[in-house]
């Protein structure tokens, strides 16, 4: 990752069922650096993921990515993944299926059996997704961040359902990729044990 | 200059202030043209030679078929316009126009077939204009029903917006099909529900009548966004000030 | 090193991974086609064994038949990738996102409406139709089905987000099949009667052509629109 | 004035037809100033209880 990539947000103010969950929210975030959102259950977390990944359009405001606005930057959907609560795995499809459509649609950067050695799955190629744990499913949606070139990584809840040592793992997977330059956005619950100096933290 | 009359007008506020002092102008409009097209049509309009006085429903029956094609470009137009500018404005009026247009379509199916049943013995003809009505009152209950089905306002605006521009669209390629289907299958009585060659002093009337509906979907048009803007901008600081000089 | 995958492989990954799925899941494939015999059969049913009646409505059956049954499987276009969020993962590729939605349709045209072109047939030969109006019958259905589901997209794209949107996609989808309908049934029965064919034939890959290149953007947005 | 109303035996048509169509045009007027007066109503209720939490 060579070049510095940079996430800007001005004013960004969203609006769900007439109820205002943030407004006047600035942030800037540029390459090596993480951002946690926090805040108690429905305070809009995920709405503001849903603005940050360009679904939903904010009330009022704009992002940046790369001095681009990201509705019209041909670079923001090639750059950004995001994992939601469902993973975006087909259960019916084997682990190496999966990742195989991932590079088809986007990029390759890692092959596949190095990305799901790096991420503890190796030898589970061919298994039905169906028949991995919550866990093993989470760690084969890394693996796709993994093996596909995405700068950008919008995170919701990554560590529920997981355990001590899949936690482990993703927080050492986000370290690295916050060290070479990529940047990373999540929601999470409880605390991580992600070193301060990469951290940028926003309360809703 | 028009984008800023544009930009000047669609601020809610002074929409809301503007379209307040415009209501009574417009109905006051609307009654002297009704007035002239109701007179003109029942009265002065000598009855036709075939038909007799049932002829006098094309002077509500066709204005309302022009109006039920008219509010769907218009809601197509201005969806379109509040999806690709985001103006908020656009797409109430949009959404505001579609009940309109709804109740004008099965306005002119009803006095269509009214019409038909003095003529040739049958509630409903086949005829291609009607038929292409029918289909439009489905395109109509069709935006209608995604409106109410999505909950978030905006979002539902945006679809709709999209179902009225594939419709748009459509419209001619379903016109065109249905007029063809029409000579295709040419039956027993031949109908002819297109307006009989118009004597002037009939016409007149029938123009008046098309006018007094265009005016008064200005005004429902009106009523019925302002009711959209308040529920969209419940939380806007212009409202608090309203509302104290409501109380 | 980062190799950017190519328009044309994303496409074709698309269309092959829906392939596959169906292949797992072969025993719904059957489900189209068992409602679209299904419903052939009740009118005979329903209107009596008179070879003349049945043989002069068939092409009305038949389509009428087609186009339930392809409003029926159209469904379930996006709704798999919806509810596991792999819908996410196709809008955020560097391709433009109608060109995949578009490889999705054909991916549903391939196993819901080619199996109907199969068994047309013999779904004609049960109501009585002539060999040669068999193969007018085919041709529409060919030029037909597409059309069905491009546009079906449109109408299941909007409805994505809603509860149950299954009675609206009816009253949503079904008049823009009004024109395929009737230049298909049109042309087969103008076949019938010793007819040209070609005007029919051309209004409806018309309709076809100008369905491929309008359709997915339309599309595209409603699932943009529904993802927020 | 009586063959007015009569329409040349169609009374029964046109006069449904008319009937019908203003029937509509004035519920199209006033469903929403029905509606614009509930609005209103409610909104000063809603900024009410923001005042009293």
């Amino acid at each position: 990752m060579t070049h510095l990539n940079k996430l800007e947000a001005y004013q960004l103010s969203c609006v769900r069922d007439d109820r205002i969950l943030f407004n006047e929210l600035n942030f800037t975030l540029t390459s090596g650096q993480v951002l946690l959102i926090e805040g108690a259950n429905g305070a809009g977390k995920t709405s503001l993921l849903r603005i940050l990944t360009g679904f939903r359009r904010a009330e009022s405001g704009h992002l940046l990515w790369n001095e681009e606005l990201i509705e019209n930057s041909v670079h923001f959907y090639e750059d950004a993944a995001y994992i939601g609560h469902n993973n975006g795995l087909k259960v019916a499809l084997t682990a190496q299926e999966n990742l195989r459509y991932a590079q088809a649609l986007s990029s390759t950067t890692l092959t596949i059996d190095d990305a799901m050695a790096k991420v503890g799955l190796a030898g589970y190629q061919d298994t039905l997704v169906r028949l991995l744990s919550a866990g093993q499913q989470r760690r084969l949606a890394l693996a796709r961040l993994l093996c596909t070139h995405k700068p950008l990584w919008i995170l919701d809840e990554p560590f529920t359902s997981l355990d001590r040592a899949s936690i482990k793992l993703f927080e050492q997977f986000i370290e690295t990729h916050a060290n070479q330059g990529g940047l990373v956005i999540m929601t999470s619950h409880h605390e991580t044990q992600l070193p301060h100096t990469l951290m940028q933290k926003i309360h809703l | 200059m028009f984008m800023r009359f544009i930009y000047k007008f669609s601020s809610p506020p002074y929409f809301y202030a503007i379209s307040a002092k415009m209501l009574p102008w417009l109905t006051v409009l609307f009654l002297v043209l009704l007035g002239y097209g109701l007179y003109g049509g029942l009265v002065t309009a000598p009855a036709d030679y075939q038909q007799g006085d049932s002829f006098r429903i094309i002077y509500v029956h066709v204005p309302a078929a022009w109006m039920s094609m008219f509010i769907y470009v218009v809601m197509a137009i201005s969806g379109g316009i509040g999806l690709v500018w985001r103006i908020k404005l656009a797409e109430i009026v949009s959404i505001s126009s579609a009940s309109v247009g709804a109740s004008f379509t099965f306005l002119a199916l009803v006095t269509g077939s009214l019409w038909g049943k003095p003529m040739w013995g049958a509630w409903w003809v086949w005829d291609a204009r009607l038929t292409s009505e029918l289909i439009l009152l489905f395109l109509y209950l069709g935006i209608i029903g995604l409106y109410s089905g999505i909950e978030d306002k905006r979002t539902a605006s945006r679809a709709v917006a999209i179902l009225a521009l594939v419709g748009v669209v459509n419209i001619p390629i379903i016109h065109y099909s249905v007029e063809w289907w029409n000579t295709l299958h040419q039956g027993a009585t031949v109908t002819k529900l297109d307006k009989p060659s118009i004597h002037i002093d009939m016409l007149i009337p029938l123009l008046f009548m098309a006018g007094a509906f265009k005016v008064y979907y200005f005004i429902a048009l009106l009523l019925r966004s302002r009711n959209e803007l308040l529920e969209r901008e419940q939380n806007a600081k212009w409202i608090d000030e309203l509302l104290e000089n409501v109380k | 090193m980062k190799k950017t995958s190519s328009l044309l492989n994303a496409f074709s990954a698309v269309i092959k991974r829906d392939l596959l799925l169906a292949y797992r899941f072969r025993a719904e494939l059957i489900n189209p086609l068992a409602f679209f015999v299904m419903v052939i059969t009740l009118f005979p049913l329903a209107l009596g064994a008179e070879i003349t009646l049945l043989k002069r409505i068939a092409p009305a059956i038949i389509w009428v038949a087609a186009l339930l049954a392809s409003l029926m499987s159209i469904e379930n276009l996006f709704r798999a990738d919806y509810d596991d969020g792999s819908l996410e993962l196709m809008v955020m590729t560097p391709h433009p996102l109608s060109i995949l939605v578009l490889a999705k349709v054909i991916g549903h045209w391939l196993i819901s409406s080619v199996p109907l072109l199969f068994i047309a047939p013999l779904m004609g030969m049960m109501l009585h139709m002539e060999t040669d109006i068999i193969g007018v019958l085919m041709l529409t259905l060919l030029l037909g089905t597409p059309v069905l589901s491009l546009i079906g997209g449109i109408a299941v794209a909007l409805t994505l987000g809603l509860r149950k949107g299954g009675a609206l996609l009816a009253i949503l989808v079904l008049p823009l099949y009004v024109p395929i309908l009737i230049f298909a049934s049109s042309a087969i029965d103008a076949a019938m009667t010793g007819f040209a064919i070609s005007g029919h034939l051309s209004m409806m890959c018309a309709i076809l052509f100008l369905a491929i290149t309008l359709t997915p953007l339309p599309t595209a947005a409603a699932l943009k629109m529904s993802l927020s | 004035m009586s063959e007015f109303f009569a329409m040349g035996g169609y009374a029964f048509y046109v006069w449904t037809a008319y009937g019908l169509t203003f029937v509509l045009m004035l519920l199209g007027i006033i469903k929403p100033l029905l509606n614009h007066k509930h609005i209103l109503r409610r909104l000063i209720l809603k900024r009410q209880r923001e005042k009293t939490s």
